[in-house]
C-alpha cells in the first residue's frame, strides 16, 4: 500500500461519511449517524497512522545513508488550477509538522465523535450535526494535508464554514444563530488579509507551493533584515492577521467565546483542539519564510503574550464554564503564538499538541457536566460536582494539571519550553518572559477556581436538577484523553530533564520535527542554571496561585468578592471584556452602517436607479416595437430565420 | 453496384403488377350497378360518421416503435463490431457502453409497460 | 450491375427469374395450403382440375383476370391501384437479396469472336454487403401497401384493418430486428452469404482458447441462437399476417381488413404480395440458422472440388454444385413454408391485446436478454483467450 | 463540352446542389404551408438535404464522422417527428384542425 | 462512368419531384407519400456515396417508420383535401419565397463559387465498402460513444414525453 491509498482514505473517509449523513440526514437516528460518522473519523485515523508509521519508517530506512533525513511523503492527486503562471495542483503532503497535526485532528477528532453519540442522541438534527462535523473533519485535513496555499485555504474556508455551520447549529435560538455569523463575519476579515498574503506572497516569489515558497524565502537573506514594506513582511503581516482570525487573537478573537453558543463537543473539536489552531499551523508550515521577516516574528510576539495575558485575565472574572474554557483558549492559543514570534516553531507544535489533549478533554468534560445539569451552564449553580460525576471529575483533574503546568503532567513541559523560549531566543526578551508569567499565573488561579467552583466544595444545585455520570461513550473519550494530558508531554522533555534522567530520553519531538524547521540564528542558548530557574519559578508561582484559588473558592471564602468590590471599576472592566464587543460597535460596526445608508441613499438611489429607470423606460420602448415583431406565428419566426441564413450567407459571400 | 439491380427488379415489379391489373381491366366484363361501388359493410346499409374513431393506441404504438427501433437499429453497428472490439482489448468498454445503453432502453420499455402505454383492451 | 454484356444480361435474367419463381410458387402455395388443411381438417381438398387439384390454382388466376374491375365510389383511384402493385415490391427486393444456391464460377470462354469472363455469378438476386439491413429496411416497406390499401379503399374497415396490420407489423419489427442484432453479433457480419460461409461442416466453436468439436450436429446457428431462433420465426409470423396473428384480416370483426373491396387480380397481387413474405421469412430461417443452401455437414468447396474432378469442366462442376445447393436450399424452405401452412390450420387467433402483450411485453424484453446474454457469453468466451 | 461532361462526370458538386434544392424545398414547405404536418414532413425534408450534404462530404472528403452526424440527425429527427406529431395531437384533439396558427396558443 | 451518371439523374430526379411534390400538394395524405418516396430515393443516394448502412437506416427509420408514423396521423385525422393549403399574405409570401430562392442560390453560387476556386478532386478514398459499416461502428462506439449514450437518453425522454403528451385526455376524439 503507497501513501496515495492512504491518504485517500484519510482524506475521503470522512467526505463519504459527511455525505451519507449528509443526503440521508431525515432518515437516520442518532446512533446510526454517529456510527456512521464515528466509523469514518475513526477510519481516517487509521490512515493517518499508517501514514506517519511510513513516514517514521522513511525515517529509518535513509537514516543509515545521510544523517538530515528528509522525511515527507507528497501525493499528487490531479492538476487544479493552471492559469497563465498560476498552476496549483491537488497535491498533499505528510511531513513531521503536517503528521502531528494529522494525528490530533484525527485521533482527537475521532474520540470526540464517539464523546457526541452520547451527547447528542436526544437532538433532533443528529445526523446532521455528525455531517457537519464530518465535513469538519474533511476539510481540516485538506487544510493541514495541503501543499500549497490555495489548498490550504479551501480547507481554511470549510472549516470556517462548518465553524459558522455548528455553532449556529442550533439556529432557531436566535442569539446562537447570531454567534455563528459574527464568528463567520470576523473570520472572513480574517480571510481577506490571508488571500491578500497570498497575492503578495506570488507575486514576490511566483509560486504558492510551500516548499517552493520556504526555499524562495532564503533569497531574500542576503537583503536582511527586510524593512517594514518589503513584500516578504508585509505578507507574512497580512498572512499572521488571516491567522488572528482563525486563531482568536488580538484583535479578531472576540469571535471564539460567542461560538461556545455551539454544541460543546464542538467546542471541543473546533474551537479548542483544532480549528483555532489552524493559524498556528501555518505560521509553522511558512516557518522558513516568517524567519525572514524579523518585523513580523516581533509582532507576532507581542500579540500572542498580550492576547494571553489579556485573554486569561477575562478568563478569572467570568462565571460561564464554557466562557471560562473558551478565554483560556484564547489565552493558550497566545502562548503559541508566543513561541511562534520567538521563533520556537517546534515548541509552537508541542504546545498545540498537548493544548489539544488537555483543553479538549476540559471541554469535553464540561460537556459532560452540562449534560448532567441538564444544559446549565453557570458555575455559580454547581459545586461538589465531585460525587455525582466521579470519572468526569477525575479526567477534568488531570487536565487542570496538565494547563496549569504541574510537572510532569503534559502542559508543564509545552509551556515551560515556550516560556524559556521566550526568554533565551535571540528573538525573545525578558519582558515577554515576564507578561508570559504572568500569564501563566492567571491561568492557573481561573482555572483552579473554575475545578473548584463546579466540583469542589459545597453543592449549590439547584433543587430539581440531579446530576448523574455520562454514558461510556462520553467517559471512555474523557478517560483517553485524561491519559493523553499525562503522558503527551513527554513526548517533548527538555534536554535538561531528559539527561538527567535514568534513562537518557531526549526531545523527540524536537528531533522529529528538526528538518522541517528552521533553526534559530543564534544558535540555543545553554545556560542550564537559568533554565533550571526560571523553571522552578514558573512552577511554584503556578503552584502558588493554584493554592490562593483553591482558599478563595473551595474554602468558600469571601475574599475574592472583597477584591472584587476594592478594585471597582478595574473589576467591571475584566468582567465586562474590557468592553472590545462594544469599542468594536462603537468604532467600527455603527460608523461602517451609518455610512452604508448615505452610500445607500445618495449613491445607489439617486445615481444608479435613476441611471437605470431611464434605461429600462429606453429598453421598454424599444421592447414594445420588437415585442410586435413576436406575434406567435411560427412561420414568421421561420422567415427571420432564413433571413439571418440568408444574411450571414451573403457577408461570407461578399467578403470572399 | 446492386443499386441498379434493386431499381431494375422494383420497376420490372411495378410494370408486371400494373401490366395484370391493365390486362384483367381489359379482359374482365363491365357491368353498372350503382350498389356495387358503394363500400362493403356485410351487406348493410352504408353508415357514415363524421369523425370514425379511432383509438390513439395505434399511434402511440407508433411513435414507440420509432423510438424503440432506432435503439435497435444503434445496436446493428455495435454488434457488427463488438468481435473487432475484443479483439483490440476494449470488449468491455464496448460491453458497458452497449450495457449502459440497453439500460437506458430498458429503462424506457419497462416506463411504458408501467405506466400503461402498451396495453390495449 | 457487371462488367459486361453477358454479366448484364445474366444478372437481369437472373432477377427476373427470381421474380418469377415467387409469382409460381403462389399457385403451389395456395394448392399447397388447401390440399394440406383439407388434410388436417380430413376433407378432401380441391380435387377435381387436373391431377390432384393441380389445375385449380390455374384455373382461379384465369377466373380473375376475368373478372370485373372496378373502383370503389368513396375511393381514391391512384392510391387503390397502387397498392397491390406496392404490395409486390417489398417482398420481392427482399427476397433478391438472399443468396439461394452456391456462386457459380464461370471459366473465360470465347463466344461470338471475343473473349469473355471470366465470371462469377452470385445465385442470387444480388450480393448486399449490408444484405440484412436491406432486407429488413425494404421489408419495412411494406406497411405503405397497407395503408395505401386501407386508405385508397374509402372504406372504414379496410382504414382499421390497415391500421391494425401496420401497428402489428411495426409492434413485431423491433423483435425481428434484436433477434437479427443476436446474429449479427454471433457472426459479426450482415452479409448474409458470409453468415452461410460460417455455418461450414460440424459444430465447432472455440471457449477459453479451446476448440470444442460436435461431430453429430451441422454447424448450424439454431444449436447457438435457439432463442433468437424462435424470436425470429414468431415474428415473421406477425410480420406476414399469418395466423395465428391474422388479425388484420379476421374476419368476423373487420370483414376481410385492408383488401375488403378488392377482389380479382388487385386481390391476387395481395396474394403474392404475402407470400413473398412468408418466403422472405422461410429463407431467412433457413440462411440464418440453418446453414443456408449448405448440405448438412457438408463444404460447398469440397463438392465442388470433387464435382470438378470426376466432371472434368470447372464450369459445369460449378454450375452443378450451384444448382445441388440450391436444391438443398429448397429443402429446407419448403420445411418451413410447410410449418407456417400447418401453423395456420393448428392454432386459434390471438386477441388483439394479446396480440400486442406478446409483442412488447414479451418477445422484446426476450430479445434484448438474448442480446445482451449473447453480447456477454462471447465476450465472456473471448477474454479467457487472449486475456 | 463543358455541359455534357459535367452531365457524366457526377462529383461532389452534383450532391452538392441537389441537397440545397431539397433543403430550399423543405424551407419553402416551412414558410408556406399551414398544415403543422406537412410543416414538420418538410423539416424532415431539409434536415434529408443536410444529411445528403453530410454523406457526400464524408465520400469526398473520406471522413467518416459526416456519417456519424447523419446517425445522430436521423435520431432526432425521428425524436423530433415523435414529440411534433404528439403534439400536433394534442392541438388537433383542442381544436379539430392541425393549422400552425392554433400553435400560437401554446404561446406563454 | 456512364451508368452510375445514368443512376445518379435518374434517382436525383425522382427525389426532387418527390420534395416538390411533398411542398406543393395540397392533400396531407399525398405529400406523406411523395416525402416517402423522397427518403427512399435519398437512401438510394447514399448507396451510390457508399453509405450503404445508413441507406439502410435511412429505409427502416426514415421511410419504413418515421413517414408511417407521419401516414397514421394523418388517416387519424382524417384530413382530406385542404382548401387553403397555404399562408395567406402577399407580401409576406413574397418575401418567404424571396427568402427560399436567396437561399438555394445563395448556397449554390458558394458551391460554384469554391469549385472554380479548387475543382473537387473526384476520387474518394475511403476504405473499400465492405468495411465501411464496420469502420462507422467503431468510430460510434469509441469516439462518439458519449454522443451515443446521450442519444439513449434522448430517446428515453422522448418516448416518456410522447406519450405522456399523447394521452395527456385520452384518445384523439373525446371519449374514445
Amino acid at each position: 500500500m503507497d501513501a496515495q491509498f492512504f491518504l485517500i482514505v484519510l482524506l475521503f473517509s470522512p467526505l463519504i461519511g459527511f455525505l451519507i449523513n449528509g443526503f440521508r440526514y431525515r432518515h437516520h437516528s442518532a446512533n446510526v449517524a454517529g456510527i456512521i460518522a464515528t466509523a469514518a473519523a475513526g477510519l481516517s485515523f487509521l490512515a493517518a497512522l499508517a501514514l506517519v508509521f511510513q513516514l517514521v519508517n522513511f525515517a529509518a530506512d535513509s537514516q543509515a545513508g545521510t544523517s538530515a533525513v528528509h522525511r515527507r511523503l507528497a501525493v499528487d492527486l490531479f492538476q487544479w488550477l493552471d492559469v497563465g503562471l498560476l498552476k496549483v495542483s491537488a497535491s498533499f503532503v505528510i511531513d513531521p509538522i503536517s503528521a502531528i497535526m494529522i494525528l490530533v485532528v484525527t485521533g482527537v477528532g475521532s474520540l470526540i465523535h464517539l464523546f457526541s453519540i452520547g451527547y447528542m442522541h436526544h437532538d433532533a438534527g443528529a445526523a446532521k450535526y455528525f455531517a457537519y462535523l464530518n465535513l469538519f473533519l474533511f476539510n481540516m485535513l485538506v487544510l493541514v494535508t495541503g501543499e500549497s496555499l490555495p489548498v490550504m485555504f479551501v480547507g481554511w474556508e470549510g472549516v470556517g464554514l462548518c465553524s459558522y455551520l455548528l455553532i449556529g447549529f442550533w439556529f432557531t435560538d436566535e442569539q446562537k444563530a447570531a454567534a455563528g455569523m459574527k464568528a463567520f463575519i470576523t473570520n472572513r476579515i480574517g480571510d481577506a488579509a490571508f488571500v491578500l498574503g497570498m497575492f503578495i506572497l506570488f507575486f514576490a516569489i511566483g509560486s504558492l507551493s510551500f516548499q517552493t515558497l520556504n526555499e524562495g524565502a532564503r533569497r531574500f537573506a542576503d537583503e536582511a533584515p527586510l524593512g517594514w514594506l518589503h513584500p516578504i513582511t508585509l505578507a507574512t503581516l497580512f498572512l499572521f492577521i488571516g491567522a488572528t482570525g482563525k486563531s482568536a487573537q488580538i484583535p479578531l478573537y472576540v469571535w471564539l467565546p460567542d461560538a461556545m453558543a455551539g454544541p460543546t463537543p464542538v467546542s471541543a473539536l473546533i474551537h479548542a483542539a483544532t480549528m483555532v489552531t489552524a493559524g498556528v499551523y501555518m505560521i509553522v508550515r511558512l516557518n522558513a519564510l516568517f524567519m525572514m521577516a524579523p518585523l513580523t516574528m516581533m509582532i507576532i510576539a507581542i500579540v500572542g503574550a498580550l492576547t494571553a495575558v489579556m485573554a486569561a485575565s477575562i478568563g478569572l472574572t467570568q462565571w460561564d464554564i464554557k466562557k471560562v474554557l473558551a478565554y483560556s483558549t484564547v489565552s493558550q492559543l497566545g502562548y503559541m503564538f508566543l513561541a511562534c514570534g520567538v521563533g520556537a516553531f517546534s515548541a509552537a507544535m508541542f504546545h498545540l499538541m498537548t493544548h489539544a489533549f488537555f483543553k479538549a478533554l476540559m471541554f469535553l468534560g464540561s460537556g459532560s457536566v452540562i449534560h448532567a445539569m441538564h444544559e446549565e451552564q453557570d458555575i455559580r449553580k454547581m459545586g461538589g460536582l465531585r460525587k455525582a460525576l466521579p470519572i468526569t471529575h477525575a479526567t477534568f483533574v488531570l487536565g487542570w494539571l496538565a494547563i496549569i503546568g504541574i510537572p510532569p503532567f503534559a502542559g508543564f513541559f509545552s509551556k515551560d519550553e515556550i516560556l524559556w523560549k521566550t526568554f533565551s531566543s535571540p528573538l525573545g526578551h525578558p519582558l515577554l518572559w515576564v507578561v508570559g508569567a504572568a500569564g501563566a499565573m492567571m491561568t492557573a488561579f481561573y482555572m483552579t477556581r473554575l475545578v473548584a467552583l463546579t466540583f469542589w466544595g459545597e453543592s449549590r444545585v439547584p433543587k430539581g436538577v440531579h446530576p448523574h455520570e455520562s454514558p461510556p461513550t462520553m467517559t471512555i473519550p474523557l478517560g483517553v484523553l485524561g491519559v493523553l494530558s499525562v503522558v503527551g508531554g513527554w513526548l517533548g522533555i527538555p534536554h535538561l530533564i531528559g539527561s538527567a534522567m535514568p534513562f537518557h530520553t531526549d526531545n523527540i519531538l524536537e528531533s522529529f520535527l528538526a528538518h522541517s524547521i528552521v533553526p534559530l540564528p543564534g544558535g540555543e542558548s545553554s545556560d542550564s542554571s537559568l533554565e533550571v530557574g526560571l523553571m522552578l519559578t514558573s512552577v511554584v508561582l503556578a503552584s502558588a496561585m493554584a493554592g490562593l484559588a483553591f482558599l478563595f473558592y473551595a474554602k468558600k471564602s469571601t475574599a475574592p468578592a472583597r477584591i472584587a468590590e476594592a478594585l471597582g471599576g478595574f473589576y467591571r472592566l475584566v468582567y465586562n471584556k474590557y468592553f472590545v464587543d462594544e469599542a468594536y460597535f462603537r468604532a467600527l460596526i455603527n460608523p461602517l452602517m451609518r455610512a452604508s445608508q448615505k452610500l445607500w441613499y445618495y449613491v445607489d438611489v439617486s445615481l444608479i436607479d435613476r441611471t437605470t429607470y431611464v434605461l429600462s423606460d429606453t429598453i421598454r420602448g424599444g421592447g414594445s416595437f420588437v415585442r410586435s415583431l413576436q406575434s406567435g406565428n411560427l412561420q414568421q419566426y421561420a422567415l427571420y430565420i432564413g433571413l439571418g441564413v440568408v444574411t450571414v450567407l451573403s457577408i461570407i459571400l461578399v467578403r470572399g | 453496384m446492386p443499386l441498379g439491380g434493386v431499381f431494375f427488379i422494383a420497376l420490372f415489379v411495378a410494370l408486371f403488377g400494373a401490366f395484370l391489373l391493365w390486362l384483367a381491366s381489359r379482359l374482365g366484363v363491365k357491368v353498372n350497378d350503382p350498389v356495387k361501388f358503394e363500400s362493403y359493410e356485410c351487406g348493410l346499409p352504408v353508415e357514415e360518421r363524421k369523425d370514425t374513431k379511432i383509438s390513439v393506441k395505434f399511434y402511440l404504438t407508433a411513435i414507440l416503435f420509432i423510438i424503440f427501433d432506432i435503439e435497435v437499429i444503434f445496436m446493428y453497428p455495435w454488434a457488427l463490431t463488438f468481435r473487432d472490439f475484443l479483439k483490440g482489448g476494449f470488449g468491455l468498454f464496448s460491453l458497458i457502453a452497449m450495457a449502459a445503453f440497453v439500460g437506458i432502453f430498458v429503462f424506457g420499455l419497462f416506463w411504458e409497460i408501467r405506466s400503461k402505454a402498451l396495453e390495449w383492451d | 450491375m457487371g462488367q459486361d454484356f453477358v454479366e448484364v444480361s445474366i444478372n437481369v435474367l437472373k432477377l427476373i427469374v427470381i421474380f418469377l419463381l415467387i409469382v409460381q410458387a403462389v399457385p403451389v402455395l395456395v394448392w399447397l395450403e388447401r390440399r394440406g388443411s383439407a388434410l388436417i381438417q380430413n376433407r378432401l381438398g380441391p380435387n377435381r382440375v387436373g391431377w390432384m387439384g393441380l389445375m385449380q390454382l390455374l384455373a382461379d388466376a384465369v377466373k380473375f383476370l376475368f373478372k370485373e374491375e372496378f373502383v370503389p365510389e368513396k375511393g381514391i383511384k391512384v392510391l387503390y391501384y397502387a397498392a397491390p402493385v406496392v404490395a409486390l415490391i417489398p417482398a420481392t427486393l427482399a427476397f433478391c437479396a438472399i443468396p439461394l444456391g452456391h456462386p457459380i464460377k464461370v471459366e473465360a470462354f470465347h463466344m461470338l469472336g471475343h473473349s469473355w469472363g471470366p465470371y462469377v455469378f452470385p445465385f442470387q438476386g444480388y450480393d448486399m454487403n449490408i444484405g440484412i439491413v436491406f432486407v429488413l429496411g425494404v421489408s419495412s416497406l411494406a406497411a405503405y401497401s397497407l395503408l395505401l390499401a386501407g386508405w385508397g379503399s374509402g372504406n372504414k374497415y379496410s382504414l382499421l384493418g390497415a391500421l391494425r396490420a401496420s401497428s402489428q407489423v411495426i409492434s413485431y419489427e423491433l423483435a425481428l430486428g434484436l433477434a437479427v442484432v443476436s446474429m449479427v453479433l454471433f457472426y459479426g457480419t450482415l452479409n448474409l452469404s458470409e453468415m452461410i460461409r460460417q455455418q461450414q461442416g460440424v459444430l465447432v466453436f472455440q471457449a477459453f482458447g479451446q476448440m470444442i468439436s460436435v461431430p453429430w450436429l451441422p454447424n448450424w446457428g439454431i444449436f447457438y441462437q435457439p432463442i433468437a431462433a424462435i424470436l425470429f420465426f414468431a415474428a415473421t409470423f406477425a410480420e406476414s399476417n399469418r395466423l395465428p396473428f391474422d388479425l388484420p384480416e379476421g374476419e368476423a370483426e373487420l370483414v376481410a381488413g385492408f383488401h375488403v373491396e378488392y377482389g380479382g387480380f388487385k386481390m391476387l397481387l395481395f396474394f403474392i404480395g404475402e407470400y413473398g413474405h412468408m418466403m422472405v421469412a422461410s429463407a431467412l430461417m433457413t440462411v440464418f440458422f440453418f446453414g443456408g443452401y449448405q448440405i448438412p455437414f457438408v463444404n460447398p468447396d469440397e463438392v465442388y472440388q470433387n464435382l470438378t474432378l470426376s466432371l472434368g469442366s470447372s464450369t459445369l462442376a460449378s454450375v452443378v454444385t450451384g444448382f445441388l445447393h440450391h436444391l438443398v436450399f429448397f429443402l429446407k424452405f419448403a420445411i418451413f413454408l410447410w410449418i407456417f401452412i400447418q401453423v395456420r390450420w393448428t392454432l386459434p387467433r390471438f386477441r388483439y391485446d394479446q396480440l400486442m402483450d406478446l409483442g412488447w411485453r414479451t418477445m422484446l424484453p426476450w430479445a434484448l436478454g438474448n442480446t445482451m446474454v449473447t453480447a456477454l457469453v462471447i465476450f465472456i468466451l473471448n477474454r479467457s483467450v487472449g486475456g | 463540352m463543358q455541359g455534357l461532361e459535367s452531365f457524366f462526370e457526377v462529383g461532389l458538386n452534383h450532391y452538392l446542389i441537389l441537397s440545397t434544392l431539397l433543403f430550399a424545398c423543405g424551407l419553402a414547405g416551412v414558410l408556406l404551408r399551414r398544415n403543422v404536418i406537412v410543416i414538420m414532413m418538410s423539416i424532415e425534408l431539409m434536415l434529408n438535404g443536410v444529411n445528403l450534404s453530410f454523406v457526400a462530404f464524408s465520400k469526398y472528403m473520406a471522413m467518416l464522422e459526416g456519417q456519424i452526424m447523419v446517425f445522430f440527425v436521423m435520431t432526432i429527427a425521428a425524436a423530433e417527428a415523435a414529440v411534433g406529431l404528439a403534439l400536433a395531437v394534442a392541438i388537433f384533439k383542442r381544436f379539430r384542425e392541425v393549422n400552425i396558427r392554433y400553435f400560437e396558443q401554446l404561446k406563454g | 462512368m456512364a451508368s452510375e451518371s445514368f443512376l445518379f439523374w435518374l434517382v436525383a430526379l425522382l427525389t426532387m419531384a418527390g420534395a416538390l411534390m411533398t411542398v406543393t400538394l395540397t392533400n396531407p395524405i399525398f405529400c406523406a407519400l411523395s416525402l416517402a418516396v423522397t427518403m427512399v430515393g435519398v437512401s438510394a443516394l447514399f448507396v451510390t456515396l457508399d453509405a450503404y448502412f445508413l441507406a439502410g437506416v435511412q429505409l427502416i427509420v426514415y421511410a419504413g417508420a418515421v413517414m408511417v408514423l407521419f401516414v397514421m396521423v394523418l388517416m387519424l385525422f382524417d384530413l382530406k383535401h385542404e382548401v387553403k393549403a397555404f399562408t395567406r399574405g402577399i407580401f409576406s409570401g413574397a418575401l418567404k419565397i424571396a427568402t427560399v430562392g436567396l437561399t438555394a442560390g445563395l448556397v449554390s453560387g458558394a458551391i460554384f463559387a469554391t469549385m472554380r476556386v479548387s475543382p473537387p478532386t473526384g476520387e474518394p478514398h475511403l476504405a473499400p465498402a465492405n468495411d465501411l459499416t464496420a469502420a462507422l461502428g467503431q468510430l460510434l462506439y469509441s469516439q462518439y460513444v458519449f454522443g451515443f449514450e446521450a442519444l439513449g437518453v434522448l430517446l428515453l425522454v422522448v418516448a416518456v414525453g410522447a406519450v405522456a403528451l399523447a394521452r395527456s385526455k385520452g384518445g384523439t376524439h373525446a371519449g374514445s
